[in-house]
């Protein structure tokens, strides 16, 4: 029979994981949890597998679960899951450090640098750019060279939907598209696309894959999870999006734009049967853990603000 | 086609220890072996001779079905071994291969000592109870093979360091070590100067005392002083069986005949 | 009695019945193993295997068997109001399991009488606690229900291992019987020794079916669901591959596959002649120290992790490529990442797939024929080329057939050397990428698991496995046609 | 002489000049030969520098990773706060949790500050902890739970030091680089500075890099391969006693017994197909049959070794029957004509002459396993799994526990720089543990091969 | 050691094609060939004989470099090819063995079609200017070979599916497709029958007019037949060197005497 909680999911939230599993280790009787990585699909999908000691605990996400999946789960048998907010994870647009001076996008900056067709003088037209100063004299004149989530990470959604359709509303492209006679939901597809002419680059793997494609281009901004960039501020400097800085409270507090929450998943079958579940997730939602001065915060999440109701939440054993 | 009357003659003297029976033998649609019966004798040295490529090799090795070996080798008829169809589904080649030794035309020693390559037969055999018996049997296979003095020394080099002939030697002393009932010899002195071969065909005329040997040759000599019966094979049929005197002085067939006399070796 | 006693009591006996077995043979045959069939040792081996083989057999399926047979009968005693479904019925279950299993453990450590253990009861005694002391951390207190099942299961499973220890015992007897009494002379010792390893090979052979059967039946259900929310057609010649969270993707297996094709002839176009000329050098023309040293160093190559390479790729072979067919260079090269650098990286980690084994293989091929062939004059690399190389092609073309199914297989070099972008180009100097690297991707990715976007690996790794299937085939078919016209 | 032998030569043939002089003919193919031959060494010379390129990389990246630095901290046990009640209960003391041992770090750092009359800029002990990583409270904790007598003594611990103070000792973080930095502050530095001066912070070979389990992303510094190693070990002893012997009684099978029909040939393309299914698709398999279906044990070297297995079986297969087939058939025929069976015969010649082939495709079957992530990631060997070392031959197989290229692959992605190093540190081991089993591997190979 | 008056005379008759002065072979520490002195005549047939494994194989083996090939094989000496040595550092082995030819113990054709195997010296040594020039190349080769009716109809077939006698023949006529000025053969007769060997000695005296062959016999008859020169063997030293008609009527040292008329075979 296993001892241990197996926990499963998201790498964006595997650090935050890790740090709370390790000090559970330390403070309590029970094993360490074993805290998989894999993806918030995988996990989902391992978690939604069924109720039983080969399945796993605890699914963490970087996104919230979806409709079609809960159904998926419930055809399993999995049918009471607790959903629990750990906090936030901004999303931050740096480039080298002695790159050139990327200090202040707007999202029309980036949607003008990285669409496939922008407005040009009121008019739609294949995007024409390759320097960033072409279209905002305040940015520097450098080639336009993006790193970018690839399509396989949640942060890609963010990105399209925060700043690349906000940018696309901003510069009057979505306008001039539906003008053009798309229909509003097919504009909307066209708004988050990105030019595949090698400008925007689709980064599939990690941070530390963006940060070295970074490292051997001086001109290219990149896109990273605050926490990394926190860790590596030696090599990185940020840029602020519409003129706030992205910071823990800032992105606490809504001002900062780019942000997203994190959340893991209990399989409430498993509480009382598999030792240590519910005393992990109250631990891992506790004050002293994933509150404003807790080592998770110091690593980089942002603090849910609504951190007493999931306290509660998990006390109750309260299900979605 | 062979000569019967004198065959029959010889069936009231020695017990038959092979009998062919309108053997065929195709490799793919090559038809190498054709309608061959021949019955050989017990305690008896039978020559296999013939033009090169005639089939003296192929038939020998059906003999204790080495051929199985060869994929695209077909073999028909019938061959019985005291009396037991050899390619009866039941029979087992392995059984039969340790009754019916063989040496090669290409000598072909084990990558391995001198010594390991005489005594692997002897251990899997279980001839040996101990690593004395073993020394033994080694080196009394070595000198019926006529090589002993030669490798006495290097027991434990590699039998692939050797010279041709003395490879070939190594090859029948291997041969003789299991004590096979049969001994089929396909070329055994091809390689070996006439001492060796002296030896070799006293170690021929030794082991008829007690077994059957069958030997390819492509010297006359060699066939007329060891066997006592000749097989002449031509483009893979049997022409002429019968007592070795007899073929060499007074062949019934046409065809032995002008083999024998436009002989030159 | 344990199961671990089991299998060292029937190994035990397996090994008294090689001796005795071998012993009797040889009484049997007056002491001298000339008159047995076989040798002594196969008859010793031929009652060792009588005695092993069905016993443990039998031990294995018990094993399986049992717990399945328990949990049938146990279940019943559980009540229904203690669960929803299958799954929490399981989960149940396991609890069961863990309460018999703690207190077996309790009774053993010395913690709990037996009496007491069979006597236990939720009023009296709180059980979490108790088994808590003996390290069995329970998730919850103990209901009574579940205690009734757990103490059920306790009683059942010792007397199933009672029979248990009973019947595998008497089968390795009867084993061993039967061993003794084939001990004789006159038995087919071997050949019956041999049959059952022949069996054991053919066993081993048919391995490489069961898991492809796996892959299939893992794969399948998957696919499946995938084609029922994407339509096949635009899966297999669709020309774009453009996945997207919000719906509306595009998934086009073409540029995929064209990645894949187009990586892999790049890297057996760097492995196989670097490869061969390795071979051939180290096993014709260096010497033997040098033989030794190089080809373990070689072997090196293949173990270094993958992500170094990758490493390699994007921080030192893209950046040199890009430099010399960027912008700055030829002008062909829109970045580091590229096809060609994947390609090339990963044609070095191949190196040692195609030159060791061929080493191995070249190495095999006679001195005859190398003395052949130089007694007519021809110099050392005619040989190679025209005598010793053909004469090991069999081996060679496994070998790289080998390299080219890695390369079809590799991840990590082609994300951070190739880029993850799916383009359908001839420019060998634009990032790409492959079936295998989406594969990846798409399952270890964050979306819906249960969109086409996610499930599409599955798909694509039953088209993969399709796809180089039929070139196996059509492999074995060409080899089997040359073959036939040469041999 | 030698017009005599021209004149008398066929007539296509050049006239035969003398030896010490090359024809032209023969220049030429002494130049394709040279170039032939160079073309091998071209060959092998890429294939080392390329090795020679990787292995300094490495060993330039990870080799920071072996040592450590450790502050000397004398920590007073203050009762008050460890064992409130006084009574020594180790369930009382086990109540504070690490959080609570944090004000004794603060305090021990100040007094050290003070004995080595270093100037503090720092107010705050929060501050100031920055310089010591977090593992430094489990440590205490665990000791005093051990020891709980000592309570109200001062006993000296050698902590670690966090993960930038470290980088800066070893030149991999600067004054500079901490300007943004919220971990530490360039303040920290100095004082790092004059305590290494008074001998309270040294760099020491790191032991626990190569013994310890891994540690969370925020405690770089307290990370290490040993666990994972042992991981990696089990898994391999899985793979190697499983796919050997399957892999070569396959290949005998196939290439020694098999008839020729419509079922080998099934499981001949099966097998080179197999080799050619991406890694992770094993994942899957073993997921889906190991985990759900035989109920084995999540994050379990045994499902590794079992998943890997059946990946490095067609690389083994495929290898030995090249091997096998390249063994002459007069091997087979003298071994038979012997009165060996065909068993025999392969098992005492066949197999012994395929040896070196067959270990090279272990050999590199293994290392292509050892290095593996993909599959390793579908059935939970990859993430954060710290567990301790296993605690017999079973529970080393069936505990959770990752493998060397998993753990390596994770610290390749994590944030901190100090990751990076130790993910290079963790490729050393591994390739000396993909030596130690090539040098195995080179000295079998070496009795078995032999030309003929 | 050897009778050199009678070398003497030889010398005003014939040119010196090949002088072995005083070679030495080891196999590792195994003195396998001592002291040998050798002048070979061209357009002469020598014949070497001696017990087998005395190291005549070895020798010549030497005369090509062939033992270049064997790793723990040593050679010490001078042997002059057309007065150039060659064991010199500046001669290239493989125009050596361009010009001197060599007929293995073992037959040892190429796992390629019989076409192929005659065709491999001529294509290397870009003897034929066409196809169709290769085509006449490889049939007169064969035909010279004597093996020629044997495969005419299946040249295609691999080289390796022929029987004993008939690879050895094959290896032969493979050997003289590239027209060497010297032919060394190692028993190129073992494996075949009288008229093969017939065929086989004919072409070997039509060759003497136009180069020097040395051949390895086990058969007294066929060294007296074909060679004008004998040298025996023994133990590894050349004991006697000579005309063949003085060897075999007239020996000079004992040991040669004892051999020949010990004669058997
Ligand atoms: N590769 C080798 N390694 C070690 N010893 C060898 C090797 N080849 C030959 N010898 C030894 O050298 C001696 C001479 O061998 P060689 O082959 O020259 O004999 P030979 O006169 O040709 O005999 P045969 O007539 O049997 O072919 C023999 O004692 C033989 O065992
Ligand atoms: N493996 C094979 N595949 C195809 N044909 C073969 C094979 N072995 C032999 N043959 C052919 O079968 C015929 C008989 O060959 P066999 O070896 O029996 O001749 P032989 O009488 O032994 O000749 P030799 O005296 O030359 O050894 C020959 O024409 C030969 O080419
Ligand atoms: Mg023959
Ligand atoms: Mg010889």
């Amino acid at each position: 029979a296993r001892d241990n909680l197996q926990v499963a999911g998201s790498s964006t939230v595997l650090p935050y994981a890790s740090i709370v599993a390790e000090a559970f280790g330390e403070n309590f009787e029970f094993p360490t949890p074993v805290v998989e990585s894999g993806g918030s699909s995988a996990g989902l999908k391992r978690f939604c597998e069924g109720v039983g000691e080969n399945t796993i605990d605890i699914a963490n996400a970087s996104r919230a679960i979806r409709e079609k999946e809960i159904k998926a789960c419930a055809e399993a048998g999995v049918t009471d899951i607790i959903q629990v907010r750990i906090g936030y994870d901004g999303i931050v647009f740096a480039s080298q450090l002695d790159g050139p001076a990327f200090t202040a996008f707007e999202p029309a900056d980036l949607y003008n640098a990285l669409a496939p067709k922008v407005v040009v003088d009121g008019e739609l037209v294949d995007n024409p750019y390759t320097m960033w100063s072409e279209f905002n004299a305040e940015l520097p004149e450098a080639e336009i060279l993006a790193f970018i989530p690839g399509t396989k990470h949640g942060t890609r959604e963010v990105f399209e939907e925060k700043v690349l359709a906000a940018g696309c509303e901003t510069t009057g492209a979505l306008e001039a598209m539906i003008a053009s006679g798309m229909s509003e939901d097919d504009a909307e597809d066209a708004c988050i696309a990105v030019r595949t002419d090698g400008k925007s680059v689709d980064i599939d793997g990690d941070y530390t894959e963006t940060l070295a494609s970074i490292d051997s281009n001086p001109n290219a901004i990149g896109v990273f999870g605050l926490a990394f960039y926190e860790n590596n501020t030696d090599k990185l400097k940020v840029a602020t999006m519409s003129g706030v800085e992205p910071e823990t409270a800032t992105i606490a507090s809504g001002e900062y734009p780019v942000s997203r929450p994190l959340y893991f998943y209990i399989k409430k079958a498993h509480i009382g049967v598999i030792p240590g579940l519910k005393e992990f997730a109250q631990f891992f939602v506790a004050d002293e853990i994933a509150g404003p001065d807790g080592p998770l915060s110091a690593y980089g999440l942002v603090s849910d603000p609504e951190l007493a109701d999931t306290q509660a939440m998990i006390e109750n054993e309260e299900t979605m | 086609m062979y000569d019967s009357p004198s065959l029959e003659n010889e069936v009231t003297d020695k017990a038959i220890k092979i009998a062919a029976d309108k053997v065929q033998v195709f490799y793919g649609d090559t038809h190498a072996i054709k309608d061959v019966d021949v019955q050989i004798q017990d305690k008896t040295v039978t020559a296999f001779i013939g033009p090169s490529g005639c089939g003296k090799s192929t038939f020998l090795r059906c003999l204790n079905r080495m051929n199985d070996t060869i994929d695209i080798c077909r073999v028909q008829g019938q061959i019985l071994l005291d009396g037991e169809d050899i390619y009866d589904k039941r029979v087992d080649p392995v059984q039969l291969r340790a009754k019916v030794g063989m040496v090669f035309q290409k000598p072909n020693p084990f990558p391995k000592s001198i010594y390991d390559n005489i005594a692997y037969g002897p251990r899997i055999h279980g001839l040996a109870k101990s690593k004395a018996d073993l020394d033994v049997i080694v080196e009394k296979s070595l000198r019926r093979g006529a090589i002993w003095d030669e490798v006495k020394d290097r027991l434990h080099a590699p039998g692939t360091g050797l010279s041709g002939g003395q490879q070939q030697r190594l090859c029948i002393a291997r041969a003789v070590a299991t004590e096979p009932e049969v001994l089929l010899m396909d070329e055994p002195c091809s390689a070996l100067d006439p001492i060796a071969t002296g030896q070799v065909e006293e170690l021929i005329d030794e082991l008829r005392d007690s077994y059957s040997v069958v030997i390819v040759t492509h010297s006359m000599q060699q066939a007329a002083r060891v066997s006592q019966k000749t097989a002449f094979f031509h483009l893979g049929n049997l022409v002429e069986y019968g007592e070795t005197s007899q073929i060499f002085t007074n062949p019934v067939d046409p065809r032995t005949e002008s083999y024998i006399t436009g002989r030159i070796g | 009695m344990p199961a671990t006693w089991i299998f060292l009591i029937v190994l035990a006996l397996s090994a008294t019945g090689y001796l005795l077995g071998r012993r009797r043979a040889l009484v049997s045959a007056g002491g001298d193993s000339r008159h047995l069939h076989s040798l002594p040792a196969y008859y010793g081996s031929n009652a060792a295997l009588l005695v092993s083989v069905p016993a443990l057999l039998a031990l294995v399926l018990w094993l399986f068997a049992q717990p399945m047979v328990i949990q049938n009968r146990v279940e019943h005693l559980v009540p229904e109001t203690s669960y929803a479904n299958e799954g929490e019925l399981s989960l149940v279950m396991s609890d069961v399991r863990r309460i018999a299993e703690g207190l077996d453990l309790a009774v053993e450590q010395g913690a709990m009488t037996e009496a007491e253990a069979t006597d236990i009861r939720v009023e009296t005694t709180n059980i979490r606690d108790r088994l808590g002391a003996v390290g069995v951390a329970l998730g919850s207190d103990v209901e009574a229900p579940i205690l009734v099942a757990a103490k059920a299961w306790r009683e059942m499973n010792a007397t199933g291992n009672m029979i248990r220890t009973g019947v595998v015992l008497l089968i390795a007897l009867a084993g061993f019987g039967l061993g003794m009494v084939r001990a004789d002379k006159d038995f087919r010792a071997r050949n019956s020794v041999e049959k059952v390893i022949l069996a054991l090979l053919i066993l081993a052979a048919s391995l490489a079916i069961l898991t492809t059967v796996g892959i299939i039946a893992s794969l399948l259900f998957n696919t499946i669901e995938f084609f029922k929310l994407y339509p096949a057609l635009d899966f297999f010649f669709g020309l774009t591959w453009a996945p997207s969270f919000g719906g509306g993707s595009e998934l086009g297996i073409l540029p995929l596959l064209w990645g894949t094709l187009y990586i892999s002839v790049i890297a057996l176009a760097v492995a196989v002649p670097i490869g061969l000329f390795a071979a051939v050098y180290l096993s014709e023309y260096a010497s033997s120290t040098v033989r030794s040293f190089a080809k373990p160093m070689i072997e090196v190559l293949a173990g270094i992790p993958t992500i170094v390479y990758g490493l390699f790729a994007l921080l030192t072979v893209g950046p040199m490529l890009f430099q010399a067919f960027g912008p700055d260079g030829a002008g062909w090269m829109g970045g580091g990442r590229a096809v060609m650098t994947a390609g090339l990286v990963m044609g070095i980690m191949l190196i040692p797939f195609v030159s060791s084994l061929s080493d191995d293989i070249i190495n095999a091929v006679p001195q005859a024929m190398r003395d052949g062939s130089l007694g007519l004059g021809a110099t050392k690399s005619e040989t190679v080329k025209q005598v010793v190389l053909p004469a090991a092609l069999p081996g060679i073309v496994g070998a790289i057939l080998l390299a080219a199914s890695r390369a079809i297989g590799e991840t990590m070099i082609v994300v951070l050397g190739a880029g993850a972008a799916a383009r359908l180009s001839m420019n060998p100097f634009e990032a790409m990428t492959t079936v295998t690297a989406k594969i990846v991707s798409q399952l270890t990715g964050d979306a819906d698991f249960a969109s086409p976007e996610a499930l599409v690996a599955f798909a694509l790794g039953m088209t993969l496995f399709v796809i180089t299937l039929c070139l196996n085939v059509f492999a074995l078919w060409i080899v089997r046609k040359y073959r036939e016209q040469y041999e | 002489m030698t017009d005599a032998t021209a004149s008398g030569a066929a007539p296509q043939k050049p006239a035969s000049g003398s030896l010490l002089e090359l024809d032209a003919r023969t220049k030429r193919r002494n130049a394709a030969e040279a170039r032939f031959k160079f073309y091998g060494m071209a060959a092998v010379g890429i294939g080392l520098l390329f090795l020679v390129l990787l292995l300094v990389s490495i060993v330039r990246n990870g080799v920071p990773a072996y040592t450590q630095t450790f502050i000397s901290l004398p920590v007073e046990l203050q009762a008050e706060k460890l064992d409130k009640n006084g009574n020594r209960d180790p369930e009382e003391i086990k109540k504070v949790s690490t959080f609570g041992y944090n004000p004794l770090i603060d305090q021990a750092l100040f007094r050290v500050l003070e004995e080595n009359g270093v100037e503090s800029p720092f107010e705050k002990g929060a501050d100031l902890r920055k310089m010591v990583s977090a593992s430094a409270a489990a440590e205490i904790r665990d000791y005093v739970i051990a020891n709980p007598e000592k309570i109200g003594e001062t006993v000296s611990f050698r902590v670690l030091a966090s993960s930038r103070v470290d980088g800066y000792l070893k030149g991999r973080v600067t004054r500079e680089d901490l300007a943004r930095d919220k971990n530490l502050d360039a303040e920290h530095l100095d004082i790092i500075d004059q305590l290494k001066e008074a001998g309270a912070v040294a760099r020491t070979f790191n032991w626990s890099f190569i013994l310890g389990a891994d540690a969370s992303e925020s405690r770089p510094e307290q990370a290490g391969i040993g666990v994972s190693m042992l991981g990696s070990l089990f898994m391999m002893l899985v793979v190697l006693l499983l796919s050997l012997p399957i892999g070569v009684a396959a290949s005998i099978y196939l290439e020694e017994f098999a008839p020729k029909n419509v079922w080998t040939d099934l499981i001949e393309v099966n097998i080179s197909n197999l080799a050619a299914v991406p890694s992770i698709v094993f994942g899957i398999l073993g997921l889906a049959v190991f985990i759900q279906f035989m109920h084995l044990p999540q994050s379990a070297p045994l499902v590794g070794g079992l998943v890997l297995t059946l990946m490095t079986l067609p690389t083994i297969i495929i290898s030995t029957r090249a091997s096998l087939k390249s063994v002459p058939p007069s091997i087979r025929d003298a071994a038979l004509g012997v009165g060996a069976s065909k068993m025999q015969s392969v098992f005492h010649h066949v197999l012994p002459l395929a040896m070196p082939g067959i270990l090279t495709g272990t050999i590199i079957g293994l290392a292509q396993a050892l290095g593996e992530t993909a599959p390793l990631l579908l059935i939970g060997m990859v993430g954060y799994i710290a567990s301790n070392y296993p605690d017999g031959v079973a529970s080393g197989f069936l505990d959770p526990n990752s493998a060397m290229p998993a753990q390596i692959y994770e610290w390749a992605k994590r944030a901190d720089p100090a990751y990076y190093e130790r993910a290079w540190g963790g490729i050393i081991i591994l390739l000396l543990f993909l030596m130690t089993m090539n040098i195995i591997a080179v000295i079998l190979r070496r009795r078995f091969e032999r030309r003929w």
